[in-house]
């Protein structure tokens, strides 16, 4: 089980670096050319809701990977304002609705997503991904 | 459908849509096809056989465009997107309302 | 200034995720092709050291890149057993010699190099590449 | 020098070098070339094109591998490596002891 961290500034240049590594890491776990892509925009999601709404007042925020046996487990954790989980609504998909669409995204690619918030300390998104998992695009 | 063709109605204009459109590069990306529904065009064809990545940013500017255009009666159509773009388009319901099509001579 | 942290396992197949990170750090910056190669082999030298050398007996080591503004300051820090800089001689470059280049072609691609070691508690070697510099392969 | 050539002499062995020598890969590295020394061809030409990255840990393992080819009398050469690695070759002196040579073709 191997465990890598990164600290990236919380500036929208630095997103595509928590893209880059997770490509990386997954590539070399054997994840499928599709579920890599699937990786990357989950982990893109958590870091622009990170820039976009935690307004953490910290200039730095978290990702860690976790290698398991058969899957991918990471985090993306700021120490922002927080919010209820529970009350995000499902987005309409009705092509009227402007935003609202990063952790139904999240929730669709990954197999397991947890979100751990808390107002006034912050956000923790751990997403898994499984190895075998074969639903290809 | 015809690239050359198209260019030549003069009321398409095409525009070519490069590498990763993220929350650093969106509002490049939304620059760029404003100035596009600017020109009047009937059509505007965003050519995305060489974007690589996008994600739910970017279906937020795309919904926004497509509604700034339909006021204006104009039409955005994307070409090609790849698997992974095509994957998010319509998980998101965004292809039920920007018409998507795959060119073969790609 | 921006700080990019990266933890990494101590194991060699995550050497090449501090490559790539680095890599699309000083891109971004706009160091040229010939100096991103360089600052690969820099970081990969240090980073390989460390696996090598420093009987790190953490599972982690770390790595630190800060962008100012006209040159990329980089860490590479293990909490292994340490040892004398200034005891490392200069390699002999006639062919006959299999190692001991690692800190001499750190030296010869960076800026500038500082070692700090101690004895029990690990070394952290900060290398500095400016910007400017356009000595070019 | 034309790759077509050499190998059928039928002394020459060449090898084609890819992606990236570093620590991780090293020992697969060591193994292949290894494999070509025991063939006891009197030439080895490692094709370095498609050599993307190599440092120090490649250096000493070349440099080792070239002390034993040398025993059993053959010669390592490296073919078309890249500005990069010609660099650290010329750094370290191994293209002292291992010709280079780049070849137009490629
Ligand atoms: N890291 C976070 N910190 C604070 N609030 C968040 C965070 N992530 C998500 N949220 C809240 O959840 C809502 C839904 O997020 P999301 O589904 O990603 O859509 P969007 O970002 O487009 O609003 C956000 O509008 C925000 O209120
Ligand atoms: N991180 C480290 N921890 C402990 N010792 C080190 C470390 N880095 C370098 N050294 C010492 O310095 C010597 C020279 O290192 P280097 O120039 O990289 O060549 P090489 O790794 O081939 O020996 C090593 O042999 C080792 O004794």
């Amino acid at each position: 089980m191997d465990s890598i961290k990164l600290t990236l500034p919380t500036k929208p240049e630095y997103v595509s670096l928590a893209r880059l590594t997770i490509a990386s890491v997954a590539n070399n776990m054997g994840f499928s050319i599709g579920d890599v892509e699937d990786l990357k925009v989950a982990v893109s999601e958590a870091c622009t809701n990170a820039l976009n709404h935690s307004k953490n007042p910290d200039t730095t925020y978290d990702l860690t990977y976790i290698v398991e046996n058969q899957k991918l487990v990471f985090t993306v954790t700021d120490r922002g304002i927080g919010f209820e989980p529970e009350e995000v609504a499902m987005p309409d998909l009705n092509g009227k609705q402007l935003g609202g669409f990063g952790i139904f995204i999240i929730k669709s690619l990954m197999d397991r997503v947890e979100i751990i918030s808390e107002r006034g300390s912050g956000t923790s998104i751990t997403m898994v991904k499984n190895l075998s998992t074969t639903h290809e695009v | 459908m015809n690239s050359n063709n198209i260019i030549e109605t003069g009321k398409t204009s095409m525009v070519s849509i490069k590498g990763e459109i993220d929350i650093y590069s969106i509002e490049k990306f939304r620059a760029s096809i404003e100035k596009e529904i600017m020109t009047q065009a009937t059509q505007i064809i965003l050519d995305c056989s060489e974007l690589s990545y996008m994600d739910s940013t970017g279906m937020g500017v795309l919904i926004e465009l497509r509604n700034k255009s339909k006021e204006m009666g104009q039409r955005i159509i994307m070409m090609n997107p790849r698997p992974n773009i095509k994957k998010l388009l319509s998980l998101t319901g965004v292809d039920k309302i920007i018409e998507i099509v795959d060119n073969p001579a790609n």
